[in-house]
């Protein structure tokens, strides 16, 4: 087996297990780190196919954005040593049954499809390309979805602003 | 680099991953805990576009680019939701979800 | 020569009936009376005009005097409202409007402390109207809406005192049970007119213009049998054959006036006048209709004559008394032929019918005056009036001479053309005819003895003689009761148009006489003088009696059938099958959806993990089955 | 400009002039002066329309206007009358007219009952002009749905239950309209685009597997509202709790919508089914007419027996609809016209009684003729006229109905009608019960005395009525024959078996 076979299947390994460490911890601000780890295996993977900005981005947003909102606002508001109630067994049984149906499902489809794969073009993803790409408005340009999430993105800011202000004594909204 | 692995095994991870995430959404009770499972399914599913592309279209990027805007996305609904949650707490001095159901009806 | 003037004959009265109707509380009494009664007079002069131009010109044709369409319902059929001459509606017109004129007169002084003069009056008006409208109808349809008519006014007039539970309930029970008797006759006249294709009299007079299909047949009745005796139901309810006749001595409960005019002399005889009208379609398909009427009329005469024996209440002596005679006229016409002289006993009815209003209103009138006299109408409390009032005490003798059939008074020879009449289709009913001639005599006298006789009461306020505005309307009834048996009928009125030489028939005339003779002997024996043999009579009769003064309980059963079984078994159920069945099934299905709305609306809990469950098993679901289908 | 659509026109202008009325006093002036000049139209239309015929014009609809509004959906806003709807409109513009005078007291929240009260009126006007399926429909709801309002705010007693049920069973029909409409439409064999127009439609066939399907939803959703058993729940409940206006335009005006309906769209446009199947709601408008006439019978209360009397009057204009002939369907026109009239007048008059009495179970009352002779005299007129004495409206009605029905000879039929002919009986017991409790007896009690006497604005309303029902009692040839014209269209479609 080829180095970066076995690379792939640590990271994929890390990746799966920090996954369901994340959704099953019982305290709430070791969910958030493992959820950490598992971001941080997603950007070595980028870095396998090649893809360092899309890495860099997945590291210092998600890793270094998200994951510390998250911790804040946990911090905000529970206590760090408190244990999350269990959700019920029946809960449980239940969505395990649906998501082991659903990934079942969707392996079965994946498995028995017959992809084609496409020689490589030798096209690397480098700074000037994807400023280039970006910045274009021609084929294959991604001038307007660029600014549509930079108008998102500052209608969100300003969203999470006024939703988080805390209200002035007196005032009714 | 990646070439070695076939194609099946990596949207494998992905779609376990995503179904971790799945289970995740549909067992916390905790806000925030749901909404790392999201980021977890938004994960895969950024996994995915980017293999699509490496594997089946090299060379166009689109899958790359999908995912860069989905990553700003994701940035952006942590905040508005994290925004909502520290209001929710304020409001009911709670996050768990059980609790929101202010809305039925 | 034209009778268009006739018209008049009818408007008059129903002029009279708007003025004093929408003058009513604005017009002085007085003069709403007057009104009344001038109309009436001018309408009454015009009849005698009529019958004098109609029966001097030699035909006896049918005449359209006036007709104009009124509502037309298909091709064929259309109501026409017109007035139709014949001898049979001339002789009608005369009567009612002789009896209604001496009738208005009479109220005039009878009602003159009443209040609501004026609606006495309009009421009465209307009446005439209806009446005089109902007996020249050209047409089925026509007669039946004044046939209505006639009702409502008879209902008005009896609950004339309105505020009288008593009167109030009479007048509900007349309308009820001639409204439940005019079902009959509706459903009659649909099926004769949806056979004949025609309500006109001009052609269901003449039988042998119209082609019935007798072959459908119903219960083994020919579908037209059954027509005509449904009409004929209708003319029973309305003259108070039984077992529709419940309602009539009820009605004494109106004013005595009115009990003359409607309940005695008029519109009592409408069932008669309808029979008679259609006289040659009951001969011509329907005998077995016939029959039935002669079996009723046989059966109602005696019924009444033996209840009116033992009655106390001077009305309702007169009151079965009016049955029993009306009994006889059915009897006649039931069992007469058609042409020639086996039509006597449709001319006997007619005479009798004839003679009878008069001495019947006549004695309704002397019922008047006596009771406004004593203030009473229980006989049993008078006695000895003939002191007091000696001129009703002579007329009221005429009238009872009359009615008994005693010579030269009228009621002997439309008696005896009846008795010949019935002699020569049936000894039973000769049988029954001959005894209620007796019992005629007996009861009348039994009441005249009582009344005049008797025990000499002693009265709170001593009786006198009535003014001349009561008497001298009752001295022209008693000219006419004691003349109008000279009227040689048969040669105005038969079944076949051509004169009647009509005779009397003197052994069955000795008969009749005999046998009243014997009748008033017994009262004279019984009531003249205060006596206890009535009692030891009584007695010796048993139930037979007790059930006689109770009316033979044919009231009680209508009370059964219609409180309590009509009303409490039928009507209640229904109205609570209504509310707690039907409604509450609609309730229910109200209910029901807002159940299944509270149970769905679970579904909408708030809990955003089970919407998202429920959509992910969704998807799952439907991406499996698109699997299932492209596999 | 056209008479008819001066007919909408109007009552709209009105409520819109009523907006800008302050005082009661001027609401009332603007509501009375526009529906008089509404009546006066309606008689200018009568006689505009008789005219016209009497002129030879044979048109079946006459003043006919159209204006597309969806082309591509075959929907435009077309207008016309023939006989049946001139007689309808002016019994609409009577009874809402005697309607503005029976609620010339009303206090609470006048002006906007007035405007609820004429918006109503206006969806009866749409509904009578309109020869548009869909265009006809969205009136039938207009005029269905201010009921809600004027029931639940006006009205007395469980007010917002009546209201609730009223209108939910009248929606429950209209959604079977909706279907059965939208039936017809689709599957008529059309070649081209396809129409509302119902007498395009007219012309066209469904075939008759679809007309037994659609039949049966148009008859039962206009039956519901005309009463048919055994939905007519809604009306003692309804017409009880409702203010005495609208109980007059309800049960005068609007049951006749069923009826028209019932005649003009389900019988018309499907002809074959409702020979097929007319023998089923034979039976059930049978029931209606004896089953009504049986329950009012011993009702107290006086709105519930004018409601169940009105089921039984209602179940014989449709049972005279199903008799498919000519002479029963004019009977039936007949009978809308007569018992609007008759119905108006009991449910104003009850209205007065109740505004001196403060109760309306019989039993509690007494003796009123001699205190309130007109309203009295009034009532029993309306009586007569209900348990149909001739010379008034009800007898024309019921005898046209009555012989047209016994052009039938098979024994079905002939029992079908004996069964309702006999409901004249009932009839008559059930109005003589309450005019000898009502207004006969003594006087119940001392208070009576002080009763005011009839007002102006009450007898303008209790006579025009009496008016119109005098009117159609005594000359009645005129009308029948208008109505009896504009029915050969509808009744020669329909094969006699």
């Amino acid at each position: 087996m080829e180095t970066s076979a076995i690379l792939f299947y640590t990271i994929a390994t890390i990746m799966i297990v920090f996954s369901l460490l994340a959704v099953t911890a019982s305290k709430i601000l070791r969910a958030a780190v493992f959820l950490l780890f598992a971001l941080g295996g997603t950007a070595g993977i980028y870095f396998m196919v090649d893809y360092f900005f899309l890495a860099a981005v997945q590291l210092i947003v998600y890793a270094g954005g998200i994951v510390v909102l998250i911790i804040f606002s946990i911090l905000l508001t529970s206590h760090i040593e408190e244990k999350m109630q269990k959700p019920d067994i029946w809960k449980i049984i239940l969505t395990s049954i649906i998501g082991f149906a659903g990934a079942t499902m969707s392996i079965h489809v994946i498995t028995n499809h017959v992809f084609t794969p496409h020689a490589d073009t030798g096209v690397v993803a480098s700074m000037d390309v994807i400023g280039e790409k970006l910045m274009n408005y021609g084929d294959s340009g991604y001038v307007l979805p660029f600014e549509v999430i930079s108008i998102l993105l500052l209608a969100a800011m300003v969203g999470a602003i006024v939703v988080a202000k805390r209200n002035k004594p007196g005032s009714n909204d | 680099m990646i070439e070695q692995v076939p194609l099946n095994h990596a949207l494998i991870v992905t779609t376990m991953m995503f179904f971790i995430g799945v289970y995740g959404f549909l067992t916390r009770k905790n806000l925030i805990t749901m909404l790392i499972s999201i980021e977890l399914m938004l994960n895969a599913v950024n996994l995915n576009f980017v293999f699509f592309d490496k594997y089946l279209y090299p060379g166009t990027l689109e899958g790359h680019f999908f995912s860069l805007f989905i990553i700003a996305i994701a940035a952006a609904e942590a905040a508005v939701a994290i925004a909502i949650f520290i209001n929710l707490y304020r409001n009911i001095r709670s996050i768990d979800v059980e609790e929101v159901d202010k809305m039925k009806y | 020569m034209s009778f268009q003037y006739t018209i008049w004959i009818l408007l008059l009265p129903f002029i009279a009936f708007v003025i004093n109707g929408l003058g009513s509380g604005k017009i002085p009494g007085k003069i709403s009376g007057w009104i009344a009664t001038i109309a009436i007079g001018i309408s009454t002069f015009l009849s005698y005009r009529t019958a004098f131009q109609y029966f001097t010109s030699s035909s006896r044709e049918q005449v359209i005097a006036v007709k104009t369409t009124w509502l037309r319902f298909n091709d064929t059929l259309q109501i026409d409202l017109g007035i139709l001459l014949d001898p049979i509606s001339v002789m009608m017109l005369v009567v009612i409007t002789t009896v209604s004129l001496v009738v208005f007169l009479y109220s005039q002084g009878y009602m003159k402390n009443e209040s609501g003069y004026d609606r006495y009056f309009a009421f009465l008006s209307l009446f005439s109207f209806s009446m005089l409208g109902l007996v020249v109808a050209t047409n089925l349809f026509q007669m039946y809406m004044f046939w209505e008519l006639v009702g409502i006014s008879s209902y008005l007039l009896i609950g004339f005192y309105y505020d009288k539970p008593t009167a109030v309930a009479a007048a509900k029970k007349a309308f009820i049970v001639t409204r439940f008797a005019d079902l009959g006759f509706l459903i009659g006249i649909l099926m004769v007119s949806f056979y004949a294709g025609t309500f006109d009299f001009e052609v269901l007079t003449r039988p042998e213009s119209l082609q019935f299909s007798t072959a459908a047949t119903f219960m083994g009745l020919s579908t037209i049998t059954w027509a005509l005796l449904l009409i004929f139901m209708g003319g029973a309810g309305k003259s108070a054959m039984f077992p529709l006749h419940i309602w009539l001595p009820d009605a004494m409960e109106g004013p005595t006036p009115v009990s003359a005019l409607i309940h005695a002399a008029t519109m009592v005889v409408a069932g008669v006048f309808l029979v008679a009208r259609l006289f040659p379609l009951y001969y011509a398909y329907a005998p077995t209709a016939l029959e039935v009427v002669a079996f009723i009329g046989a059966f109602t005469t005696l019924f009444a004559a033996v209840i009116a024996c033992t009655q106390y209440d001077i009305k309702r002596v007169l009151a079965f008394s009016t049955m029993s005679q009306i009994g006889y006229m059915m009897l006649a016409l039931g069992v007469s032929g058609y042409e020639g002289a086996d039509g006597l006993g449709y001319t006997a009815s007619l005479f009798h019918l004839f003679t009878h209003a008069f001495f019947k209103a006549l004695l309704f009138l002397g019922a008047g005056a006596i009771i406004h006299a004593v203030h009473t109408n229980d006989i049993r409390e008078m006695g000895g009036l003939r002191k007091h009032q000696p001129i009703t005490h002579i007329l009221f003798l005429i009238a009872c001479l009359a009615i008994a059939g005693i010579p030269p008074f009228a009621g002997f020879f439309s008696k005896d053309e009846i008795l010949s009449a019935v002699f020569a289709n049936h000894p039973i009913y000769f049988g029954i005819a001959a005894l209620v001639a007796g019992l005629t005599a007996f009861y009348m006298f039994r009441l005249y003895f009582i009344v005049f006789w008797g025990k000499a009461t002693k009265y709170d306020q001593v009786p006198h003689e009535s003014p001349a505005i009561l008497l001298i309307p009752m001295i022209l009834l008693a000219i006419g009761s004691t003349l109008a048996g000279f009227i040689p009928f048969g040669q105005f009125i038969s079944s076949d148009g051509l004169p009647l030489a009509s005779q009397i028939n003197w052994p069955i005339a000795i008969t009749s006489v005999i046998l009243a003779l014997t009748g008033i002997g017994i009262a004279w024996k019984f009531y003249k003088v205060e006596s206890t043999s009535p009692d030891k009579v009584a007695k010796s009769f048993g139930t037979l009696y007790t059930s006689a003064t109770k009316k033979f309980y044919i009231d009680e059963l209508y009370i059964l059938i219609t409180k309590g079984i009509i009303f409490r078994l039928v009507a209640k159920p229904l109205a609570w099958f209504d509310r707690n069945v039907i409604d509450a099934f609609m309730n229910l299905l109200a209910a029901t959806t807002n159940w299944i709305s509270v149970q769905i609306r679970e579904f909408q809990s708030g809990q955003v993990q089970k919407y998202a469950i429920i959509f992910i098993s969704g998807v799952l679901i439907i991406v499996l089955s698109y699997i299932y289908v492209n596999r | 400009m056209n008479i008819l659509i001066a007919h909408i026109a109007v009552p709209a202008i009105t409520t819109l002039v009523m907006m800008f009325a302050r005082t009661q006093k001027q609401v009332r002036a603007v509501a009375a002066s526009g529906m008089t000049l509404q009546l006066l139209l309606s008689l200018i239309l009568l006689y505009l329309f008789l005219q016209e015929r009497a002129a030879g014009n044979e048109a079946v609809v006459l003043f006919t206007q159209s204006y597309f509004w969806y082309p591509s959906l075959g929907i435009s806003f077309d207008i016309g009358v023939d006989g049946i709807a001139v007689a309808m409109i002016l019994l609409t513009s009577i009874v809402i007219f005697t309607g503005i005078f029976a609620s010339w007291e009303v206090e609470k929240l006048y002006k906007e009952f007035f405007i609820s009260l004429i918006v109503l009126a206006t969806g009866v006007y749409g509904f009578f002009v309109s020869l548009d399926l869909f265009v006809l429909f969205l009136f039938f709801e207009l005029a269905v749905i201010p009921m809600y309002l004027l029931i639940g705010i006006w009205g007395s007693g469980p007010k917002e239950y009546a209201a609730m049920k009223l209108t939910l069973m009248l929606m429950g029909g209209s959604a079977l309209l909706v279907v059965g409409i939208l039936g017809v439409y689709f599957t008529a064999d059309v070649e081209g685009l396809r129409t509302f127009n119902i007498l395009a439609l007219g012309q066209q066939h469904v075939p008759i597997e679809m007309q037994r399907i659609f039949f049966p939803m148009l008859f039962i959703g206009f039956g519901v509202i005309g009463a048919l058993f055994p939905f007519h729940t809604w009306s003692p409940d309804g017409h009880s709790s409702a203010p005495t206006a609208v109980s007059m335009l309800h049960a005068g005006v609007l049951m006749k919508l069923g009826g028209y309906g019932c005649l003009k769209v389900a019988i018309f446009l499907l002809p074959e089914a409702a020979n097929e199947m007319s023998w089923i709601f034979l039976i059930l408008t049978s029931i209606s007419v004896i089953y009504g006439a049986l329950a009012t019978v011993v009702q107290t209360d006086l709105k519930y027996i004018n409601a169940y009397s009105s089921v039984s009057h209602c179940g014989l204009v449709l049972f005279a609809i199903l008799m498919l002939n000519k002479t029963s369907s004019t009977g039936a026109v007949l009978q809308m016209i007569s018992h609007g009239l008759m119905t108006a007048l009991f449910f104003a008059l009850i209205g007065m009684l109740y505004s001196r009495t403060k109760t309306r179970i019989i039993t509690e009352m007494g003796g009123l003729m001699k205190v309130l002779p007109f309203l009295s005299v009034c009532y029993v007129i309306g009586g007569l006229a209900s348990l149909g004495l001739p010379g008034l409206s009800g007898f024309v009605a019921e005898m046209t109905i009555f012989v047209g029905a016994f052009e039938h000879e098979d024994l079905f039929h002939r029992v079908a009608t004996i069964i309702a002919v006999s409901s004249i009986v009932v009839t008559a017991v059930y109005i003589l019960r309450v005019v000898g409790m009502l207004l006969m007896g003594p006087i119940k009690s001392e208070a009576y005395n002080n009763f005011p006497k009839a007002k102006w604005f009450e007898k303008i309303a209790t006579i025009s009525l009496i008016t119109g029902i005098l009117v159609i009692g005594l000359t009645p040839l005129w009308l029948s024959n208008m109505i009896r014209d504009s029915l050969g269209l509808i009744v020669d479609k329909l094969v006699l078996k």
